[in-house]
């Protein structure tokens, strides 16, 4: 499906990141949003307030995260798309409605633009230490997709994309933006309407009371339905059966939630995204996302000078990982070099996968501003050494 | 070096971020170049020095941050004090004539000064001393376009300010090309 | 051919018997509910059910509806986005005591505040049931509870009277012993637009009627039965419950006041001129 | 005559769906006509569910319905049977 | 010597000037807090100050007793603990409009139920200062914030009245501009027991009063002045704002209540016999 | 320190893990405790209101679990030892004062009895899928410690060591149960007050007036205060300096997270417990915690039966990860099996750890119940192959 | 074998989970064995079948659940029905005779039955049919001795019905040696 | 006579810390007996603070002290300061 073009503010922009976000929701074909004012996010929900009326949208300024974080599981299950908009505190306190979101399958929205951490740490300050939190914040099993764009452009394109991976995989996506890419003013190119792929949601085709919610017939992804079209569908967080009743016993859990955790791991290859360059004939691959990555290639380049053969690895989704590729890198011998703004997190994954057969070397930061590249670049080399 | 780091300082409520706005969009929209702005927030900043960091580069800005500014535009004394320091030796200077004092400047520095308040409130509103900055900036650094600034002043203005807002740049515009 | 009970076409039926205790007033509950939306003039298709988690939590699984077991404390929330994504949905929120004024009071009070168009039904049994009769907001001075033993210290609520402050347009407050009054005050309170705010105090013999010596549910139906007092449009300041005292029954309030979306589309089109198309919901 | 006119024709008559029954009594307390009492058989849970003593009497008001928790008895006037 | 500044030994000088934005009101209800408590017949080593966040929230990070910033919307659930551990201990928060009644609204409601022995200072600008100037539940219909560009369309709370329902035994309202009634108000909310509120209206210029085109700090204070009236007593149901309108200001409630504690004691005493030690605190 | 006999309810009992646990927060010290009910974990709290009044502590029932997360907080700095419990979706709504806790340094426990999850999920059900969420559901970055008992008798244990490692490292630790072992009754044997060993609070000997919140003086962990004692002391969650003061840049948080995290990475191996049997000579080792660990044990047995030589490590605490000593175990080419009521949780950091150097198999199971033991004793019979 | 694996069953309020956790007492702190108890919990068993499981055992008991019962104590006829197909082939069985009919047991099974609600009516208390069942089940069995069973009772009961507990749970016993 | 005597012992006596004053004129506006004006002068931070125009005119009331959101200004009884 193309986009609706009332929603698609077609040109050249001067933007900052949370506003593409706005704009990217928009063109994505969201029109119900509701969230809570915490900086540095506020200016998402600012704008959508100010966008959203004319456009058939709907804002709402809920009385917490919380509230915000179901509110908007209500409107997708009336048939819209959904987000809401938050950061560090916020995402924490929105952790059980993304578990309820993973449970009942309802596609929506995350976006978390992240400070310093923990707890109020530095609101104004960019971080990226809420990466594990997004992948296992709330209780229990689940899987989640999380993008991490690195440009307002990518904050507009990035979002397009989040919502249509929520509606292909029925999962809740996490926008994973920091404070730094949030409040960053670039150039955003908004293309037409009609050059803007959205990911239609997939509805039932089956008559009312035949409708099984979590029929699967083999797929990984059951179809939808919305509030109002007779279908008199029951939606639980409890364990459920393919009718969307509680059962409970191990067997319901183990059919109800594998599938959950696997439909995303089963198709990890295809929701990865990545943005490779002189990866081939690289000694190091520096693995980054999000604002690091753009201080990374200072870094590579500086390196480059030096005639290192340095490759970057750009994580355009950190969720689900990126197992596969980075484990066919490793076997290649290739070493590993990853800055984060957090004293190590994604790293571990990458520690993980790599499986120490080659170098992997973290690059930590506290956060609240972004690394000297020429830390990064001492770390590349010493991973050739 | 084809990138050019600018720093936009004064006071809370004087249009700072704005103007940084105003330029980048210039140059990333209508000169075709890259810019990024980044910009000081936070509590800490409640009405006390305040501003907005651009670069402009002919390649892609990686780095966000400004480090060393080879322009300071400072519309306040405190924001020219603290940030004076940051900038290379050889720096751009461009003040608020009757806000700021430079003082301590580094022998290879340009200095150039405006009474930008004056101005705008020969034109009715004190509020638009930035948009007069601009101009004035504009002129002086030919670092954007004179059409460009132009132009973005216009998409950056709240609708029915335009002609006041364009009149204030221009006038800036002037005294900035007389100045050189 | 047999007759059919008339509810059972409100109920998936493939789930009963449900998991309600004997004397649970639960089950009357649903009665009432369903008697009074069949007569209701919204159509079927529209109405959604949303409950948290509790005992009470478990009506929506019950009901024959879009049904929505949510979280706890939290239909109120969920309901609003349902309500505000689609306008024409006549949402109903079916949750316990504690679910809405413990863990959920806040979404409670603003979305009275707001004046967001739904109903709240309440079942009031004072306590916890789904997790072992805990003491609840609404459990009265005295009243033993498995984490208060050795009585409650705390004043509860007065339902009503909050609901008032908070601005809700619709209070009424009934027992389980008035089936034929409840199912009026549900059918007025769903019609009613804005939000409108029916408690039900319901016995839960197992958790609070036990472990208080109120005897079986028939004990607790029968004293509902005798202490409680019919006083339409009494003040709300005055109809606090306590252990074992009179329960003022009626309808509270009943008031205009426009809803939330009255009111934005209202000022979206004085704000933004003829080319505001007043919003009917984001399809 | 009126008397003996009811005990002919009763107006109304109530179901029992014995199993449901969870033996609560609301049915029973709150018959209007007293139509209601609890039988002697257990159903399978080990209740005894209620059964009509006096049909006679049963009006169809269908208040038993209403009250009944466990949806396990119903009463419908007459005239809907026939 | 110079004399001092009477308000410094209350405060960290160490962090002034501090954050707060030219012709903000938070300076001054800082100057009434101190002038309070230092009359107060509390000795000042046994007040504790809580704030959740905003900017109002910043208070305590200011003041020079011990003092607790907590996270958003907590800080009475903070105090709770904080005064039922060392219940010798005087607990006053201060925080926002936002913090106490959008995400706090609940804790609000429920430590007033339970009357707990704390103040609640609340400093009502009608908006999330912090956060850079959104709506909250006291925005007054048609205020304009950043989240509400067109004008909010919500009815706002009424304080007094949800306070009172939830019920605090002790309910006032002032502005910056009273300062003498303030001081007094707060001294008696301070020193009385049980759950007691004042609300505070204040003006938040760089984010209220400029988007509002009320003027600046000066201007608002004025407006504060000629459009308030003192009705001690009033009826908490019509005390409620709106935008532009008269301000009600007083003491609404002033009444006697058993405190959390006092309950808890009484009760324990009554069914655990003798033996048991009333509780003062857990050291 | 030893004891205070008043809670300390000597002798032996017929308890379940739950109550054996409130047995362990008496005996601890712990006056204060502020919850909110919730299956499984409801009977901790209702031990406990039933017990306090005598000994002279204060239960509260909180108006959610929010509200009980940080009214401990506020009892801790006002001198008492506090504890909440919760179970999966109440621990999801703690996470924000996880990480408040975290930064401040106020030591306190969170008891959080699992259950099958993710969302309502099986409330009544065991499950030990919250064990990343134990460590990473709180935004920004922190270390916490996490104990997992296994018996009633070890809830009473590990709750004593809980609130003892709090104290030590100023640290909220996390006390993960699983519904089988809170629910599950047997013989706990309570020691003497004076057999029973309690880490005092270290409170500070500063002067009013010269006490510095978060001056370490090169320890890892300072001194602590409460409130009434004259010091005027300032705590936020803030990014603070030694004072307590907020101080809104890269280099304080830095100093500040930095010494949070490392305070318990660099003691990682003073705080680790764990149980080894027959490790020496193993050629596999099975590694487990909570329930699992006794059905682990029985796999083993079936497989000790066979002739092959099986190790059990249990990880009594599961955070910090036992790095150190798994690391050395697969240098000696040990094999690894690792049971757990999730999709994979507690093995990822295995597999990082063991770098691939000997196999390490996952044995997963998505909770209900618990493994059947048949499976564990394949899988280690898969590792030796 | 040395461990034994119970299953003790009826309906909510019959005070079954109480009958498992005085054996359970019984066996671990007055006979020193080592005993498991477990118990189905849960919204789904509200007013339906509920049992407590108990694993008594020479040695440490490692899995906790009970999967083949011995011992199946039925109180209910909901519950045998539920729980009989579990029991091992030569289970004994125990039952409340008047609400329980005892069909389908298997040839190597042992039956043993007693009108527990009439003794328990008898000595004025309905309610403690859950003890009378115990003191039957200690004499049929004979897993635990009969002065740790009578410990384990009185610690068990509210203070205050030791008395009327313990002549429910001798009535029982003596009950159970009669039919041996 | 009363008017010369207070000119000449004023009653109170005003203290201005320019350093800390964001110029908002609460202090003279509220001033009850109109002492302060604000100054030409701007303090560092670019801001004009209060001068007492008319320092005879104090009372010491503070109420310029209480109204200052920045400190920056008290006032005090002349005995205070003797
Ligand atoms: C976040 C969270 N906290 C706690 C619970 C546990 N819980 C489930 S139902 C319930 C109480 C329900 O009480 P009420 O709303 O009065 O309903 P009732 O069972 O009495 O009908 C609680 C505390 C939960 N499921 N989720
Ligand atoms: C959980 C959480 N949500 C949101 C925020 C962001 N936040 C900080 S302050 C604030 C609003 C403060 O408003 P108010 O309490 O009225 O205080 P004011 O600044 O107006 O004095 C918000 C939303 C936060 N810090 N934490
Ligand atoms: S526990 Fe109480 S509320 Fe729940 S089903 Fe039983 S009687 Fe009803
Ligand atoms: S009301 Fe229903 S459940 Fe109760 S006794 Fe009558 S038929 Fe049985
Ligand atoms: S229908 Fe009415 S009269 Fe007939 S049995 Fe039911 S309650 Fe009684
Ligand atoms: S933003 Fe408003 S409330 Fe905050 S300091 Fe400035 S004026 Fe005061
Ligand atoms: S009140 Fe204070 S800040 Fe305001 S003008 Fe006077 S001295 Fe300055
Ligand atoms: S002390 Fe009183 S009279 Fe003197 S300057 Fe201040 S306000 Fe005016
Ligand atoms: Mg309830
Ligand atoms: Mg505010």
């Amino acid at each position: 499906m193309k986009a609706d073009p009332k929603g698609v503010m077609t040109g050249a922009h001067f933007l900052d990141g949370d506003h593409a976000c706005c704009e990217g929701a928009l063109a994505a074909g969201c029109r119900f949003v509701a969230g809570y004012p915490i900086t540095p996010s506020t200016e998402v929900v600012e704008r959508i307030a100010a966008r959203f009326p004319a456009v058939g949208g709907m804002f709402i300024q809920m009385e917490d995260e919380i509230a915000s974080s179901i509110a908007i599981q209500g409107a997708v299950w009336a048939g819209a798309k959904a987000m809401t908009v938050t950061s560090g505190p916020g995402f924490s306190l929105m952790m059980e409605h993304i578990g309820l979101a993973a449970m009942l399958e309802t596609p929506c929205v995350f976006v978390n633009v992240q400070r310093g951490g923990p707890s109020t740490g530095l609101p104004t300050l960019p971080g990226q230490a809420d990466m594990m939190q997004a992948r296992w914040g709330s209780h229990g099993d689940y899987e989640v997709i999380a993008f991490c764009p690195n440009s307002p452009q990518e904050c507009f394109d990035l979002t397009i994309e989040a919502f249509n991976m929520a509606e292909i995989y029925r999962v809740p996506v996490m926008l994973m933006l920091d404070e730094c890419v949030g409040h960053m003013t670039e150039k955003v190119v908004i293309p037409e309407a009609d050059a803007i792929e959205i990911a239609e949601r997939r509805f039932t085709g089956a008559k009312p009371g035949e409708y099984l919610p979590y029929e699967t017939n083999g797929n990984w992804v059951p179809p939808m339905v919305k509030a109002g079209d007779g279908h008199y569908f029951h939606m639980t967080g409890l364990t459920h059966d393919e009718r969307g009743y509680p059962v409970m016993n191990a067997e319901a859990q183990e059919k109800c939630v594998h599938r959950i955790v696997n439909k995303i791991r089963e198709n990890a290859d295809a929701i990865v995204r990545l943005r490779e360059a002189e990866i081939e004939d690289a000694d190091v691959v520096v693995v980054s996302y999000g604002i690091t990555s753009r201080v990374a290639l200072k870094a590579i380049s500086m390196a480059q000078a030096e005639g290192i053969k340095v490759g970057h690895m750009r994580l355009v989704t950190a969720w689900p990982f990126p197992e596969n590729r980075i484990r066919r890198l490793a076997d290649q011998g290739k070493a590993f070099v990853m800055p984060e703004l957090n004293y190590g997190q994604m790293y571990l994954e990458l520690e993980r996968v790599v499986q120490g057969r080659t170098r992997s070397l973290l690059v930590p930061h506290g956060g609240g501003t972004v690394h000297d590249p020429e830390v990064i670049y001492r770390k590349i080399k010493e991973a050739v050494q | 070096m084809s990138a050019t780091e600018i720093k936009f300082s004064g006071f809370g409520g004087q249009g700072v971020i704005l103007a940084g706005i105003i330029f980048g969009r210039a140059a990333s929209i209508y000169d075709n170049k890259f810019a990024t702005l980044t910009q000081s927030f936070g509590p800490e900043a409640r009405g006390s020095a305040c501003s907005a960091q651009l670069i402009v580069s002919e390649d892609q800005v990686l780095y966000p941050y400004v480090t060393r500014p080879q322009i300071l535009m400072a519309m306040s004394q405190e924001a020219f004090n603290k940030f004076l320091p940051e900038t290379t030796d050889d720096a751009t200077v461009i003040i608020e004539e009757e806000l700021v004092k430079a003082t301590g400047l580094k022998p290879g520095m340009k200095l150039y000064g405006i009474p930008a308040t004056r101005i705008a409130e020969e034109l009715g509103r004190k509020m638009i001393l930035n948009i007069v900055m601009v101009g004035f900036f504009t002129a002086v650094t030919g670092l954007v376009g004179y059409e460009s600034a132009r132009e973005a002043v216009k998409d950056s203005v709240p609708q029915g300010t335009e002609v006041m807002n364009l009149k204030a740049f221009d006038r800036g515009y002037q005294y900035g090309k007389e100045l050189k | 051919m047999e007759p059919k009970n008339p509810v059972v076409d409100y109920l998936r039926m493939d789930r009963i018997p449900h998991i309600w205790c004997p004397g649970c007033g639960l089950g009357t509950v649903v009665n009432c509910f369903v008697r009074a939306i069949k007569t209701c003039d919204i159509p079927r298709d529209l109405i959604s059910v949303v409950s948290g988690i509790g005992c009470t939590g478990r009506m929506a699984g019950y009901l024959k509806l879009d049904s929505f077991h949510t979280t706890h404390g939290r239909p109120i929330p969920f309901a609003t986005g349902l309500k505000l994504a689609n306008p024409k949905l006549k949402v109903i929120v079916c949750s316990g005591d504690g679910d809405l004024f413990s863990i959920g009071g806040n979404h409670f009070i603003h979305a009275a505040r707001r004046n967001t168009d739904m109903t709240i039904i309440c079942v009031n049994n004072f306590t916890y049931g789904m997790t072992g009769g805990q003491v609840t907001p609404t459990t009265p001075i005295e009243a033993i509870a498995s984490t208060t033993p050795y009585g409650n210290t705390e004043e509860p609520f007065n339902l009503s009277h909050l609901a008032e402050s908070a601005g809700a347009v619709y209070v009424a407050r009934w027992t389980t012993f008035h089936v034929r009054q409840l199912i009026k005050s549900i059918k007025e309170a769903v019609q009613k637009s804005g939000f409108s705010f029916v408690e039900i105090i319901s016995p839960c013999p197992t958790l609070y009627g036990r472990r208080n010596k109120l005897g079986d549910g028939l004990e607790m139906m029968r004293a509902f039965k005798e202490k409680s007092t019919v006083r339409n449009g009494a003040d709300t300041r005055e109809v606090g419950l306590d252990f074992k005292g009179g329960i003022v029954c009626g309808k509270f309030i009943d008031r205009e006041r426009p809803t939330y979306l009255e009111r934005y589309n209202e000022r979206m089109t004085a704000r933004l001129g003829a080319s505001y198309k007043p919003y009917e919901g984001v399809l | 005559m009126a008397e003996s006119k009811k005990s002919k024709e009763p107006r109304g008559k109530v179901f029992i769906n014995s199993e449901l029954c969870k033996g609560c009594g609301f049915c029973i307390e709150f018959c209007p006509t007293n139509v209601l009492e609890f039988s002697n058989t257990f159903n399978s849970k080990g209740y005894h569910p209620p059964a009509a003593a006096r049909p006679e009497n049963c009006t169809g008001c269908d208040l038993c319905g209403i009250y009944c928790p466990d949806f396990a008895i119903f009463g419908i006037l007459m005239k809907a049977v026939a």
